[in-house]
């Protein structure tokens, strides 16, 4: 299969499995954005990898769309011979929070599939490991959920130190040093909801750090 | 470490016994472990255990700025932390459709190359010390160290740079810049024959390493194994020259391939690679006193940037393999979901395990440095 | 915490003290550190060893296990996963051990401040002898760090050891509070302290009956006929 | 000639030698340490440890405030570790001193020397940790790769000479300069003897028992200050040992304490300049080695003795 | 018969003690009490041993009963003195270990003590007998009454340890075949030449006679070659001589406890002692060659029946030595050490000159105190923890540490290294190797000792140290009465090896018993030209250095704390109770990569190639013999005539 015919056959690929949306990159060619019904992905790799030689999985990617209560799966796929790479996008509930492992067809899927489940809780049914790999003495939610707030764990678990020697006192006092006054740092999302920027997504528990990170920020001048 | 895991308990009979190999152990590269299982001196059973160097930098990333993040993404791989940020430039301009000035291009470019010999002079010396030979690691990242020099005086930081903005880089090449790096890539050179009568033929090194940890060209494709590792089992694949990125369609490289598949092999691939990576920079260095122009497109202010919405997924042969970003925004200040694919992602996890499993004891550390797996990459 | 006061540890006879004084000297003239990279500051580790910054010139060389190690260096963040580990590396090696907090990360958490999966402050887990900030430290930075360690250790100054055994309670909580009152590494550093008389005002306290509480014991295999 | 030694030394005369030789040996093997790190240095183009690096190193070691015994084995292990090459020292003649050679011989030596393996091994045992039984395990497979062209070159140097007396030895070797050392005399054996000598230190390519990246350090994986000291005391021990047995057996030994300096710094630095240039065998390769190269030359240089 | 006891000599006391002492274990069926008993005979017997060896000299028997026409004699010399002293010596402490409390338990568990303990005595009586012969039918009958008593010891634990004495009854009786093969040949013949020699008829079987008859050529040099040969195959049957070894070891293994202890220590070397008469005081000028060379005119050297043995003795050293370095079963991994030991005995012994044989025979003592030792510490750990499967054990030194110390000395004792007396006869035999310029062999002897170096450490590592099973969590040393012949055992290998004078005065009397050269010997080893031992010195330099290593070790060095095994590095990880953290299987691994491929059980095939050559030809002279078809039969016979 050449390139012209990879064309083809990816524009005809709507007629065959049902749903199947293809967006060609305008940016850069090699790229090819799918968009295709959970129940129909399975289907797809089978007749991507058999017929369209994209032997490669490149990544599964999860994207949490809290708002529209959903997982965005992206299935990256990279063909040695076309030199192209397909993004097949699906879209699984957010809220039983279960898909189907595709490790049967793609053996790198049981990384990924297992890096998704302990950081979006999202259960892959058929793979050969759900076990935790990274996080595997972790007990709370799975934190890459937007519902996590890592901040307000850390506020809860951690304490910092102070850091104001006498010579950083004298700087200040002497109207040096780079201690930028915390409400012109644009560091922190609080600052930045301040400032009144598009604050799209509420449901995060807003917490004042900034004069945290003023300190942090003088910790800083002092290293490299 | 909780106190029900010492209770007494007595074990069914059997021939085997465990082995942790890491998080604190000089047969594993950085803070990773693999637990194994032993017969004899035959490993029947190896389970990889990541997370100690989990850093959460997919959340982190999600909470800070657009920019602020350029600052972070070098430390997901800290041997090779260029690309990193290179990488995740190119993943924003191509959501935010800018287009890069040539002159940053060849300067990135620089910065990869560099990056890569840097990182190549590392793995050598760390493969050579998990088989006892400690002068090529001496050697090995004094050399480098030369090489962090010039990162030092081009980019103002040793090993992470942050030198590069969406749109471009951040500063110019000092005067004479170019100059220092032809006589350091000379130098490097120069060394190679040494490193040869070292390591690459010493017939000790060949005797350990010829046969470990065989990958074969199916198994690699299979598992999703990339870079130097999938080369050295035949296949001929770049993405710098597979999917060019930067300026790498205008440059005269080959790409390296060994057939044999076990770690000699991927030795001898990274070894032509850092030729490969001289002969570019090379041409860099030649070509870049006559590109002008800009430094790096205009963009937004970058504290308030809102990156348009859509996503992208930029990809860059790293010194380990195939690095890519998948960068998610919704239009907002912020990316809204920025996921890492580190080349050892592959190869330190899965691959490891089955390379690992009916080995030796002795060759575990020799095989995973010979996959040049990267640990944080894997955590993230 | 409570403040401890340094003993002055030039006492007993002529002969302990010229002894003492012998084993300060050697002391601070061979260290060893242990061979751990819990971050990513340990990349600049491998320039300090080898030829170009050579840090055997200042007798300080690399070891394999805690047992045989002096200094641990946290050689930048620790993930709590890392922190359970460097916990007990910590308590496996033999005193005097000396920990220095390498990167601005063991000071305030650094670059991941937000982070929940990095812990904050190395100091409220283990004593630290020596911060060595930045981000991460150069070559230079680790050596002349070393260099002022040593120096510490010279004038007798560096006896931070001595408070994690006699503030033994002060860290247990602090431990207790991240990895939950089940924790329990398994060197017996109460019993240790008894031993080496080296308990102090903190050494007991809530979070030890805490631990007293829900230890497995782990006492030594005496030998018995 | 035995029986007029066994009346000639006075008892206090053994006595004093008997301390002093230990002390000397452990001194120069210091030295030796040193020496061995300094070429290490040099190779690996760098300063490499001063001068008292390795008094430094025991003495801390010796002086750590809490150590840590996995039990009286343990202690008893490092105890025979030391003591048997303590002992061995004195069965090893040095200028002006003869200690108990005449007593022991070499074959006695070649066996005294297997003790503080032995006990090294029991200490280790002891630790209940797998590092370090697979350590050991390598380190007697390894004794038993070398000592077999070992006592090749032993039986040769003992049937040359007629004796296995080590005092004798040197004294034959003496008599008519270089043209009567055991060098010269059976260069096979010497050369065979190299071989040997650098799996009995314990170096590159020979190193699989220790191998940090891949047993973390084996045997010494639990030892902690006096136990790691007292392995650090074996180790100038035995460089000592090795070095000196060498040059008795083919270097006519010394006439004086310079001269037998200079050639043991010798014999030392030859193994460690390979050292430094080579990564370890397995264990299987490393057998193989043994039982090939040293065992052909050796037996080929016995037959040449005649 | 009055008159008979009132010239009672001490061998004849000795016999009839021992004959008490079967009749008393057989008769006593107070159990308990006849342990006591019988100890304290066999106590008796060791005193009139003891009296015969201060004494010196020959005693021979009052018991002179003729048997078809040739007269039996009893006749105790220095070297069966010598035989007969580890002989008792062994008895007394394997009955003293079975008096206590294991023969209780053994009794508890519904066994016959009784069985165990007159069988154990019927062996050493028909060891003594057996010891005492001189007179070739003597020999032959007291060899098989002892095979026999030997047998019915191995076969009383049953099960798999029948079917090994069974084994070992094929090979004995086999051996026994051969050797009245030799003693009808040499009967029938001499009774022809005694007329024109001119010696007393009955009394022609006697050793020295017989060597007379050899000396005069009654038989040819291939004749009696031969016949060395069969005597050679036939006795070394019993001392497991290679390629005759494969009984041994189970049958040794599998016997009971104490039984194997006593079994393992002497019995076997009852062959070397049948070998070193045929060898020295019968075939003497065979042996060494001279005969050989005057007779068949041309360099024999090369091939004197001396070399042949010493390189059989070689190979008994390292095959046997390289097998048990791959046993999983402490007690088969010392039994087949046991084998590979009667290697130096007769590497020695053959070697002929002062040195090698007093080593040789020096080696047979030693080797029965630390193998005994070594038997007896794995029979009380079988004791308290039921196994001796090495991969099943581990960390018992906290628990048995007495039984842990008498290991520890033996297996010193067994590698042959200093300060113990494995290392005196060791070095006698390879100072005599040396001497004679005997490379391979001296090469041969240690890498045999390197083996067996590395599989003692197995042995001993995987018992008692590593890590401690749960189930041994509770486990005691043994009592006392078991424990006191172990330390009386390790006592004597210490003091053997440090005063090697002490054995060697009963090695140079049972030397010259038989013609062999004596070295000079003191209380502290052996001066000899070219370099001497003096282990007093030796070991006193060694201890002094362990003392001056302790001092530096415990008052320089400071304060050490013991700690939980699981405080133990784990390559940074937390070591659970659930990890398996014990090396134990396949210890020498990286070793077997290299020799695995070259274990080819070359000898069990070879044994299995002639039982299956046999069972086919009595599988078809049975067919033939039960199925008579009358006219094959008449035709053999037709074609047999005609021929």
């Amino acid at each position: 299969m050449n390139l012209s015919q990879f064309e083809a056959w990816l524009a005809d690929i709507d007629h065959r499995i049902a749903g199947v949306e293809v967006t060609a990159s305008n940016l850069n060619k090699r790229r090819n954005r799918v968009d295709l019904p959970a129940d129909k992905l399975v289907l797809f790799l089978e007749a991507v990898k058999g017929e369209a030689s994209f032997v490669h999985l490149s990544a599964i990617s999860c994207v949490d769309w809290i708002d529209d209560g959903e997982f965005e799966l992206v299935y990256h796929l990279w063909s040695y011979e076309l030199n192209q790479l397909i993004s097949a996008h699906i879209r699984v509930s957010r809220d039983p929070g279960e898909y189907q492992s595709i490790y049967d067809l793609y053996r790198p899927a049981g990384f990924f599939e297992r890096d998704i489940h302990e950081m979006y809780g999202l259960y892959f049914h058929g793979a050969p490991d759900m076990e935790k790999f990274i996080l595997t003495e972790w007990n709370g939610i799975p934190p890459m959920r937007k519902e996590f707030d890592s901040e307000e764990f850390v506020e809860q678990n951690f304490s910092w130190q102070e850091y104001n020697p006498e010579w950083l006192k004298e700087l200040v006092a002497e109207g040096g040093g780079v201690v930028i006054p915390c409400e012109e740092q644009r560091f922190s999302r609080s600052v930045a909801t301040d400032h009144g920027i598009d604050q799209q997504h509420s449901n995060w528990s807003g917490c004042d750090v900034s004069s945290k990170l003023c300190r942090i920020d003088s910790k800083y001048r002092g290293g490299d | 470490m909780r106190a029900e895991n010492y209770q007494q308990q007595s074990h069914p009979p059997s021939n085997q016994f465990e082995l942790n190999f890491g998080p604190n152990h000089p047969g594993i590269e950085g803070n990773y472990a693999l637990q194994v299982e032993v017969e004899g001196d035959v490993i029947v059973k190896a389970r990889a255990d990541g997370g100690y160097l989990h850093r959460g930098f997919e959340k982190l990333m999600e909470q800070r700025l657009w920019i602020q993040n350029i600052s972070l993404v070098p430390r997901i791989c800290v041997p090779d932390p260029s690309p990193m940020e290179v990488c995740y430039s190119m993943a924003i301009e191509e959501i935010s459709g800018i287009e890069v000035p040539e002159r940053a291009q060849w300067i990135r470019v620089l910065q990869l190359e560099l990056s890569r010999i840097a990182a190549h002079l590392f793995t050598f010396g760390g493969h050579a010390a998990t088989t006892g030979m400690y002068t090529p690691m001496y050697w090995g990242v004094a050399d480098r160290d030369l090489i962090l020099d010039l990162f030092e005086e081009f980019t103002g930081g040793r090993i992470y740079s942050i030198y590069n903005l969406p749109g471009g880089v951040r500063r110019e090449l000092p005067d004479g810049f170019l100059d220092k790096v032809s006589e350091v890539i000379d130098y490097i050179e120069s060394r190679l024959p040494e490193y040869d009568n070292l390591f690459f033929r010493n017939a000790v090194f060949i005797k350990r390493a010829k046969g470990v940890g065989v990958l074969t060209q199916e198994k690699s494709l299979e598992m999703g194994v990339t870079g130097p590792n999938l080369r050295a089992t035949g296949l001929a694949f770049d993405l710098r020259r597979d999917d060019p990125y930067l300026v790498y369609d205008k440059l005269d490289f080959e790409v390296v391939v060994e057939e044999a598949g076990d770690a000699w092999a991927r030795t001898l691939v990274r070894r032509q690679e850092l030729l490969q990576s001289i002969r570019i920079v090379r041409q860099v260095v030649a070509a870049l006193p006559d590109i002008g122009g800009e430094l790096r497109a205009p963009i937004p202010n970058p504290l308030a940037w809102r990156v348009p919405a859509g996503e992208s997924y930029a990809r860059v042969e790293s010194s380990k393999g195939e690095l890519a970003y998948f960068v998610v925004s919704n239009g907002g200040e912020k990316p809204w979901r920025v996921h890492v694919r580190g080349p050892s992602a592959m190869h330190a996890v899965q691959v490891l395990e089955e390379l690992v499993t009916g080995g030796r004891v002795e060759d575990v550390a020799q095989t995973m440095f010979s996959l040049d797996a990267c640990p944080p990459e894997v955590d993230r | 915490m409570k403040e401890i006061k340094v003993e002055n540890r030039r006492e007993g006879n002529i002969l302990s003290r010229v002894f003492d004084e012998l084993n300060e000297f050697c002391r601070a003239r061979s260290l060893f550190i242990l061979h751990y990279c819990t971050g990513c500051g340990a990349i600049e580790l491998p320039p300090v060893m080898t030829s170009r910054f050579d840090m055997e010139r200042l007798g300080v060389q690399p070891m394999v296990t805690p047992r045989q190690a002096d200094i641990l260096l946290i050689t930048g963040y620790v993930s709590i996963k890392t922190l359970k580990r460097v916990m007990l590396t910590y308590e496996q090696m033999g005193s005097p051990k000396y920990v220095i907090g390498i990167c601005s990360c063991t000071v305030n958490g650094g670059m991941y401040w937000q982070s929940y999966a990095t812990a904050k402050k190395l100091d409220e887990y283990m004593p630290v002898d020596l911060y060595i900030a930045g981000c991460m430290p150069r070559p230079e930075a680790i050596i002349s760090g070393l260099r002022s360690l040593i120096r510490n250790i010279e004038l007798g100054e560096s006896n931070n050891w001595k408070k994690y055994y006699e503030n033994y309670d002060y860290y247990l909580g602090n431990q207790q509070k991240l990895f939950g009152d089940e924790w329990q590494t398994p060197v017996d550093v109460i019993g240790e302290a008894e031993h080496y008389g080296l308990v102090g005002e903190g050494t007991y306290g809530e979070h030890t009956e805490i631990l007293q509480r829900v230890q497995q014991p782990l006492k030594p295999l005496e030998m018995r006929l | 000639m035995d029986t007029q030694i066994f009346t000639e030394i006075s008892l206090s005369e053994i006595l004093v030698e008997l301390l002093l030789m230990p002390v000397i040996a452990f001194l120069v093997g210091l030295v030796m340490v040193l020496w061995m790190r300094k070429i290490g240095a040099r190779v690996q183009r760098r300063i490499g440890p001063p001068l008292f690096q390795p008094l430094y190193d025991v003495v801390k070691l010796f002086g750590k405030k809490t150590q840590v015994s996995h039990g009286v084995v343990h202690d008893i292990g490092i105890v025979m570790a030391m003591g048997g090459y303590i002992a061995a020292e004195t069965l090893l003649p040095v200028p002006g001193m003869n200690g108990i050679a005449v007593y022991g011989g070499i074959i006695t030596l070649t066996y005294l020397m297997m003790i503080p393996s032995l006990g090294l091994a029991l200490g280790v045992g002891q630790c209940a940790n797998p590092n370090g039984s697979i350590g050991i395990s390598r380190a007697l497979t390894a004794m038993l790769a070398y000592d077999i062209p070992f006592v090749i070159i032993v039986f040769g140097v003992a049937f040359h000479h007629e004796t296995t007396n080590l005092v004798e030895i040197i004294t034959q070797q003496q008599q008519a300069g270089i043209a009567s050392w055991g060098a010269v005399q059976n260069p096979l054996l010497a050369l065979a003897g190299l071989a040997t000598l650098q799996g009995m230190l314990g170096k590159q390519p020979f190193e699989i028992y220790i191998a940090p990246a891949e047993i973390a350090t084996g045997p010494m994986v639990e030892m902690s200050g006096k136990y790691l000291g007292g392995l650090f005391v074996m180790q100038a021990f035995q460089l000592y040992t090795a070095a000196v047995l060498y040059v008795s057996l083919f270097l006519g030994g010394g006439e004086s304490w310079f001269e037998l300096l200079a050639k043991s710094f010798v014999v030392v630095s030859i193994p460690m300049m390979i050292a430094f240039v080579f990564p370890r065998y397995r264990t299987e390769d490393l057998v193989r080695l043994f039982w090939k190269w040293p065992v052909m030359i050796g037996l080929l240089g016995v037959a040449f003795v005649g | 018969m009055s008159e008979f006891l009132f010239e009672l000599n001490m061998l004849d006391s000795l016999l009839l003690l021992s004959a008490v002492t079967v009749a008393i274990a057989i008769l006593c069926r107070v159990e308990y009490i006849s342990g006591g008993v019988v100890t304290l005979l066999y106590l008796a017997q060791l005193v009139v041993v003891g009296m015969m060896i201060s004494a010196g000299g020959v005693f021979s028997s009052h018991l002179t009963p003729q048997l078809f026409g040739y007269e039996l004699g009893w006749l105790l010399d220095g070297l069966g003195l010598y035989f007969t002293l580890i002989t008792v010596g062994s008895a007394l402490l394997a009955t003293l270990y079975m008096a206590g409390e294991w023969g209780r338990r053994y009794r508890e568990q519904g066994k016959s003590f009784r069985a165990l303990q007159s069988l154990l005595a019927l062996n050493v009586f028909t060891m003594q007998l057996l010891l005492a012969s001189s007179d070739l039918l003597s020999l032959f009958i007291s060899w098989e009454l002892a095979s026999w008593a030997a047998f019915a010891l191995m076969a009383l634990s049953g099960g798999k340890g029948l079917k090994a004495a069974l084994h070992y009854m094929i090979y004995a009786f086999s051996g026994a075949m051969l050797v009245f093969a030799v003693v009808a040949w040499i009967a029938t013949t001499a009774v022809t030449a005694a007329y024109q020699l001119d010696i007393n008829g009955a009394g022609i079987l006697q050793f020295s006679s017989v060597a007379e008859l050899m000396q005069q050529g009654i038989f040819t040099i291939p004749e009696q070659l031969l016949m060395l040969t069969l005597l050679l195959i036939g006795f070394g049957i019993k001392m497991g001589l290679l390629p005759f070894h494969l009984w041994q070891a189970p049958a040794y293994a599998l016997s009971i406890g104490p039984a194997g202890a006593f079994l393992g220590a002497i019995s076997s070397r009852l062959g070397l002692f049948a070998i070193i008469v045929v060898l020295f005081k019968i075939f003497g000028s065979i042996t060494d060659g001279s005969i050989l060379q005057s007779s068949f005119g041309f360099e024999f050297a090369s091939v004197t029946p001396k070399t042949l043995l010493a390189w059989i003795a070689v190979a008994t050293i390292i095959f046997p030595t390289f097998v048990a370095m791959r046993q999983n079963d402490a007690r088969h991994l010392l039994a087949w050490h046991g084998i590979g030991q009667g290697g130096y005995m007769l590497l020695g012994l053959v070697m002929m000159d002062s040195l090698g044989s007093a080593g040789g025979l020096l080696h047979v003592f030693n080797h029965a105190t630390y193998q005994a030792a070594l038997f007896l510490a794995v029979t009380s750990v079988i004791y308290r923890t039921g196994t001796a499967d090495l991969n099943r054990l581990g960390g018992l030194v906290v628990r048995m540490p007495l039984s842990f110390m008498t290991l520890l000395i033996g297996i010193i004792g067994l590698a042959g290294l200093p300060p113990m007396n494995g290392f005196v006869s060791k070095w006698l035999v390879y100072r005599s190797l040396l001497d004679q310029g005997e490379l391979l062999l001296f090469v041969g002897a240690v890498i045999g000792t390197l083996g067996t170096i590395l599989s003692v450490y197995k042995l001993i590592h995987n018992m008692f140290l590593g890590s401690l099973r749960k189930e041994h969590e509770e486990v005691r040393e043994v009592s006392w009465s078991m424990l006191t012949p172990m330390l009386i055992l390790s006592a004597l290998i210490l003091l053997t090896g440090l005063f090697p004078g002490i054995p060697l005065q009963w090695v140079a009397q049972g030397l010259s018993a038989v013609g062999l050269p004596v070295a000079e010997f003191n209380l502290g080893g052996v001066m000899a030209d070219g370099g001497s031992l003096d282990m007093v010195i030796v070991s006193m330099v060694l201890f002094s250095g362990f003392g001056v290593a302790a001092l530096i070790f415990y008052f320089v060095g400071g304060k050490s704390k013991r700690v939980n095994p699981l405080d133990n590095y784990a390559g940074g990880h937390f070591l659970y109770a659930s990890n398996r953290y014990h090396y134990s299987n396949n210890f020498y691994a990286g070793l077997m990569h290299l020799i695995k491929p070259w274990y080819k059980n070359t000898f069990q095939r070879l044994e299995r190639v002639v039982v299956t050559l046999l069972e086919l030809t009595a599988e078809s002279l049975s067919r033939l013999y039960m199925r008579p078809h009358s006219n094959q039969l008449a035709l053999i016979i037709v074609v047999l005539l005609l021929w």
